[in-house]
């Protein structure tokens, strides 16, 4: 069954398309990755689905209700989580605040409600809280939980991310080019990290410039290229498509 | 629990205060430090806004005055001359307002307080509602310009209306007698009573504001300082909180100013000058932005200092002065460990650079 | 929260005893104390800062001469700069710690109003040295003011119109306090003298630039125009009006009472009429005039020591501590209510302003007299004179 | 007509001012609240000049001084902090201007002085398409299209000028290129002094020059920037304008006292409805964040 239908997406900036008449479907517990040259149109497609952008047209089916259009933290009540390519981390803030905030959707208590410390508030911050931390086990940042966000490591940001993105229990997640950064040690550790994500039944919509990776754990890989799709299936597939060879390696050698 | 004791801390120092002067038999500075702590509510809602929301206002005064305003109108004959004489009977006979006279043996009709308090923060909240709808969408520079902008319209409302007598203000504001024994006024009798209630207030205050710093919804707004867009794709309804926070602090500037304005029985258009909103944004800076504790701890201070005329024909010389050399030096405040270990040192470097 | 701990700790420190610093001890007997609020910074500070500087050299000179019943005076001021509350928090100040026995000023009306009940109550003889009707009507026991009235203004420059033959006039007035009060008196007695206001427009008192307000007013073919306001700008009314072709005369209020203001307006400020104190004019006055010598004197003493020109506003000041040195040596003791007779029992006071003469319901005592009617000559002021 | 010139001479005061701001936005990405000041310290030291020598050497003086007055500004307040966020610099230029206005009120005093007409003297007046105006005006716009296109030269033709123009559209990338950026931010806070000082002397006889009459011109001044599109030297010119106009004519239908107030709605309408002012890319305004 098909967690995420895309139906015809479009959008276009000024007379540029960046994505024209894109079509895809995302299966429960599956991990799909997006790739495509520089310029494809993957992070608009991303924007796209997350809500940060408005699409011109064409609809977009999230467990089979229609979030096409909806403002970004209404994607995120729905079901979906996202990191961003350039960690946007809130640098104001802790580690654990920042886990805790991806908890946002996941709890209730409102602006009164907090102002008032209820004690059903207060009941609420506490399981928040262990959530947070338990997050942070699992991504091996329990001794920073108290460190201010901004003065980590860039590996640790990055775990921050996946941990906030993780707390408000997704079953869509989005990852816009996770890898970007890392060194082959780190890519490794990631790509073991994303299947195990995939493996606690959260399904995974992957950006990606790294191929090695995207081949090593994909179940599925769509290609981008000038904001059109021009290949679908499984890595094997894609992998000997004369079209995506011909945009990777002829195209993109001009491109760059 | 931290909280509670700070909050405990603050209660006791209150008190301490107090006592300490009746021994040194200077009462009669417990006057401008419950002004002080007027001004202190604005700074408190303001620190919310600014320091955990990160949206700044330049034209918070506005809301003070406001609530200032309010509380002028419907104690004094201007608004026995707004309403006219058969609807105020109909008024008096409903028990909504009280017929009586002033100094000077005017008719002036007041709203009881527990009409017109709520009618003051009401009136803040809606302001505050219609303009941050649309303003609190703008960015940077674009919203500072807004705010300040929104500021002077209401300045210049307050300063060429009748209603508020333009330019000289609002004056015999008659006390408020808000619980038997609890008078809010200006007389020498009245001090000690209307010293523990201001602070009272800003106790209130803070333990709201701490609350929320330090919950969800607090969580919420720090995140939307730190990047709206991540804050928003973590499920944070953003224009929302930037609106309630906004909200929020508008009303707390408006009970100061409700109660200020009882209290020294008048209020000018001067309240809702660009300079007085200036001076609020001065304070949280210098308090250390995100730091309610600060903000609180440096507006008590320089108010008080300014309302005693310490600075003289320097008031805004030093408040200048500050303003540079804190942001220059301190930009997290002046009450951080790393500031003052850095004046030791004199290296300076801004810890959330990107 | 925890970094903070230290910095906090350090400033209550320097808090609580910065507050015990300032609790000084109460007010020695053999001193009269007399308080000044003055706006000597901000936007009122052209009026405060002469106030402060001619407060300064009276109560010096008095001292020198012996002080007030043989104690010597001495005066706090305070620098409200133009701001109400502040005003409040500083009489009160001035009121329950020092314990002052008078309060001069404040400059402003809107200040002056705001403190008015404050020192009725507390029965602290306030002095101001702002016009506007609403300080003493209604009376308050202890509250004095010692400018020239508006009504009076307004009346004499009523009085000059009908000699013309005007009777269509357009007013512009400046948004601030005194404006404000003019405004209410030329609508209040234009019905009264026959003269009728086609246009009231209040303008901006930082305005740059009024030639649409006056274009405005040009159009209702008024037969002169009537300016009221106190601040700097009068002088760009004058530039204005004579810029965009108005011939009409141009009527000022006492406000301009300034001879920079006749400086700046330069060869625009030619026939300006207005109402003024004879101080304005002393040089010109009779030599048998009542009041030259003391104007005369108060003239020479001020240029020589600020080297800058009087201005009515000093005088006003002066007039405020003239009448309070007056009203104690006459009730001969520190007794509020019997100075606050006293000084309802003084007659025939020549001041700066006028000659004073107030009772029981009259806290101003000027009379219309104390204006004479002037013009701008060759960049100065001398008395008007019909042609 | 008369509404119109009268708006248009306000207009282009503000217009000034809003360049101003520009110039230095441009390089810095930091509004500077002192640029009020800049006029009021042009204004003042060329009157004080004036009584002792001819009024063109004055005002050439003053605005010399005025340009240091901005190098000293740079090198004390701006050059040595790095990557500063819109609200401390904010706050730090109003602390500046605060500072500035003090200084001038205790070197000079709270009295209100002008300069003398450039030519003729109060009450001259010319008459155009049956308005009249003060030939002050005619200066006033006169050096209000000067600066522009002295402006659109030195960005346009000299290196110094492209140099600038490349630190703002890229700091990093033109510093790669060899621009001393650092150079660009003295250079600008310099010009935009100057000009503020220039514009200061052409009005002074108009408006008079009083320690406080910054504050107000660089609120209208940020206030025609913010319309005109931050950064955009042409919407400045035109938002000034229109401010200008609108003012007057809401003049000519509303009473006076809420002219403020009826401008500054229509703007916040527009605003609204353009996040980021007339002329300014929308992008800008967007990714702008404190």
């Amino acid at each position: 069954m098909a967690l995420l239908e895309v139906n015809n997406l479009c959008r276009s900036f000024g007379g540029l398309r960046a994505v024209n008449n894109v079509s895809f479907r995302v299966n429960t517990g599956t991990i799909k990755a997006v790739i495509g040259p520089n310029g494809a149109g993957k992070t608009t497609l991303f924007n796209l689905i997350a809500g940060a952008l408005k699409p011109d047209g064409g609809s977009i089916l999230f467990n089979g209700r229609s979030i096409y259009g909806l403002p970004p933290f209404r994607v995120a009540a729905a079901g979906i989580s996202r990191t961003f390519q350039n960690i946007k981390l809130f640098g104001n803030m802790t580690v654990a605040e920042n886990i805790m905030v991806g908890r946002h959707t996941r709890s209730g208590s409102g602006f009164a409600a907090s102002m008032l410390s209820l004690p059903r508030t207060r009941r609420e911050e506490r399981e928040i809280a262990e959530r947070a931390a338990e997050l942070a086990r699992l991504f091996g940042i329990e001794d920073v939980l108290d460190a201010g966000a901004a003065s980590l490591d860039f590996g640790r940001q990055r775990a921050v991310e996946f941990a906030r993105a993780l707390a408000s229990e997704p079953q869509l997640l989005l990852l816009d080019e996770p890898a970007a950064g890392l060194n082959i040690y780190e890519t490794n550790e990631l790509a073991k990290r994303i299947v195990r994500i995939r493996d606690m039944g959260i399904t995974i919509l992957l950006i990606e410039h790294d191929m090695s990776l995207v081949m090593d754990i994909s179940d599925e890989i769509a290609v981008l290229s000038y904001g059109e799709k021009i290949a679908e299936g499984p890595p094997c597939n894609v992998r000997n498509n004369p079209q995506v060879i011909a945009v990777y390696l002829g195209g993109d050698v001009a491109q760059d | 629990m931290k909280r509670f004791v700070a909050i405990g801390a603050l209660a006791a120092a209150v008190i301490a205060l107090h006592l300490l002067f009746a021994a040194a038999g200077a009462e009669y500075l417990l006057v401008q430090l419950t002004m002080a702590a007027y001004y202190a509510l604005v700074v408190i809602g303001l620190c919310l806004l600014m320091g955990y929301a990160g949206q700044i206002s330049l034209g918070h005064a506005a809301f003070f005055a406001l609530g200032g305003y309010t509380a002028a109108v419907l104690s004094t004959n201007s608004f026995t001359q707004l309403m006219g004489a058969p609807a105020l009977e109909r008024l008096v006979h409903w028990g909504l307002v009280t017929a009586g006279t002033d100094a000077y043996g005017a008719a002036a009709h007041q709203v009881p307080v527990w009409l017109s308090l709520p009618l003051a923060v009401a009136a803040a909240a809606a302001v505050a509602l219609v303009i941050g709808i649309p303003v609190l969408k703008l960015k940077g520079h674009y919203l500072a310009m807004a705010t300040l902008g929104f500021g002077t319209i209401l300045y210049r409302i307050f300063l060429g209306t009748r209603l508020f007598g333009e330019a000289d203000g609002i004056s015999s504001v008659r006390p408020c007698a808000l619980l038997p024994g609890l008078t809010i006024g200006g007389d020498t009798a009245l001090r000690t009573q209307n010293y523990y209630f201001a602070w009272a207030l800003v106790l209130l205050a803070m333990v709201l504001s701490l609350n929320i710093v330090s919950s969800r919804a607090g969580r919420a707004l720090r995140s939307i300082h730190g990047s709206e867009e991540a804050a928003a794709a973590m499920g944070v309804n953003t224009a929302r909180y930037k609106l309630y926070v906004f909200i929020l602090s508008a009303v707390f500037a408006a009970v100061g100013g409700f109660f200020m304005t009882h209290f020294n029985g008048g209020i000018g258009p001067a309240e809702a000058g660009i300079m007085k909103s200036v001076r609020y944004v001065a304070i949280v800076a210098v308090g250390g932005m995100a730091n309610l504790w600060g903000s609180l701890l440096i507006g008590v201070l320089l108010n008080f200092l300014s309302l005693r005329g310490i600075f003289g024909s320097y008031d805004d010389a030093v408040f200048g002065a500050l303003l540079v050399f804190i942001m220059a030096l301190a930009p997290d405040g002046i009450l951080r460990r790393e500031f003052l270990h850095r004046i030791m040192r004199v290296r300076i470097r801004w810890p959330f650079s990107k | 929260m925890n970094s903070i701990k230290n910095g906090t700790a350090i400033l209550l420190a320097l808090v609580v005893s910065f507050l015990v610093m300032s609790c000084k001890g109460g007010g020695g007997g053999d001193t009269i104390k007399v308080g000044a609020l003055f706006a000597v910074t901000g936007p009122a500070s052209f009026l405060g800062s002469p106030e402060k500087k001619t407060a300064e050299m009276f109560v010096e000179e008095l001292n020198a001469n012996g002080g007030l019943l043989g104690k010597q005076i001495t005066l706090m001021v305070k620098d409200t700069g133009g701001d109400p509350a502040k005003a409040v928090a500083l009489a009160k100040q001035l009121i329950n710690e020092e314990k002052v026995f008078a309060i001069i000023g404040p400059s402003t009306s809107g200040e002056s109003l705001q403190v008015k009940d404050l020192c009725n109550d507390a029965k602290v003889i306030l002095l101001s040295c702002a016009a506007a009707e609403k300080i003493v009507n209604p009376v308050a026991r202890y509250v004095f003011n010692t400018p020239q009235k508006d009504s009076h203004a307004v009346a004499r420059i009523f009085g000059v119109m009908k000699d013309m033959g005007i009777s269509r006039v357009g007013v512009i007035s400046a948004n601030t306090g005194f404006g404000k009060a003019g405004k209410e008196q030329l609508e209040t007695i234009a019905p009264k003298s026959g003269i009728q206001i086609l246009i009231s427009e209040v303008y901006d008192k930082d305005a740059t630039d009024l030639t649409g307000v006056l274009t405005k007013v040009k159009a209702k073919n008024v037969q002169a125009i009537v300016n009221w306001s106190i601040e700097p700008i009068q002088a760009i009314v004058a530039k204005n009006i004579k810029q965009i072709g108005i011939t009409v005369p141009l009527f000022q209020s006492h406000g301009f009472g300034n001879v920079k203001y006749a400086a700046a307006a330069g060869e625009a400020g030619e026939g300006i009429i207005f109402p003024g104190g004879r101080l304005l004019v002393a040089e010109t006055l009779p030599d048998g005039h009542p009041q030259k010598e003391l104007l005369m004197n108060y003239k020479r003493n001020y240029e020589s020591r600020y080297k800058e020109d009087v201005s009515t506003f000093g005088g006003h000041a002066y007039d405020a501590l003239l009448i309070f040195k007056t009203a104690v040596e006459k009730a001969g003791t520190l007794d509020s209510e019997k100075v606050a007779q006293a000084m309802e029992g003084i007659t025939g006071l020549v001041g700066t302003a006028g000659v004073y003469n107030y009772s029981a319901d009259n806290h101003n005592g000027l009379s219309p007299d104390a204006f004479e009617i002037l013009t701008v000559k060759g960049g100065r002021f001398g008395l008007y004179t019909r042609k | 007509m008369q509404y119109l010139l009268s708006g248009i001479t306000t207009g282009s005061i503000y217009a000034i001012v809003a360049i101003g701001f520009n110039i230095i936005y441009n390089t810095t990405g930091i509004i500077n609240f002192a640029q009020g000041e800049f006029l009021m310290l042009g204004g003042m030291i060329s009157i004080s000049l004036c009584s002792v020598m001819p009024l063109p050497l004055a005002i050439a003086l003053a605005v010399a001084v005025t340009a240091a007055v901005g190098y000293c500004i740079e090198l004390l307040f701006v050059r040595w902090i790095h990557n500063p966020t819109v609200l401390r610099m904010v706050v730090m230029t109003i602390g500046i201007s605060i500072l500035i206005r003090e200084i001038a009120l205790h070197v000079w005093d709270e009295k209100v002085r002008s300069l003398p007409y450039f030519t003729g003297n109060e009450v001259t007046s010319v008459s155009i398409l049956g308005a009249r105006i003060s030939p002050q005006i005619l200066w006033v716009l006169g050096t209000c299209a000067l600066i522009v296109v002295l402006l659109n030269l030195f960005y346009g033709r000299t290196l110094l000028g492209k140099a600038m123009r490349a630190c703002s559209a890229n700091r990093m990338a033109a510093s790669l290129c060899g621009i001393n950026a650092g150079r660009m931010v003295t250079v600008s806070f310099m010009l935009s002094a100057a000009i503020g000082a220039l514009a200061g002397c052409v009005i002074s006889p108009m408006t008079q020059t009083q320690y406080d009459c910054g504050t107000s011109l660089a609120i209208k001044g940020f206030t025609a920037a913010i319309f005109g599109g931050l950064g955009s030297s042409s919407g400045a010119v035109i938002a000034g304008l229109l401010i200008g106009v609108i003012e007057a004519v809401s003049i000519s239908v509303l009473p006076l006292a809420y002219k403020d107030a009826v401008t500054l709605t229509l703007l916040l309408l527009i605003l609204v409805v353009r996040p980021s002012g007339l002329f300014g890319s929308r992008e800008a305004g967007a990714l702008k964040e404190f």
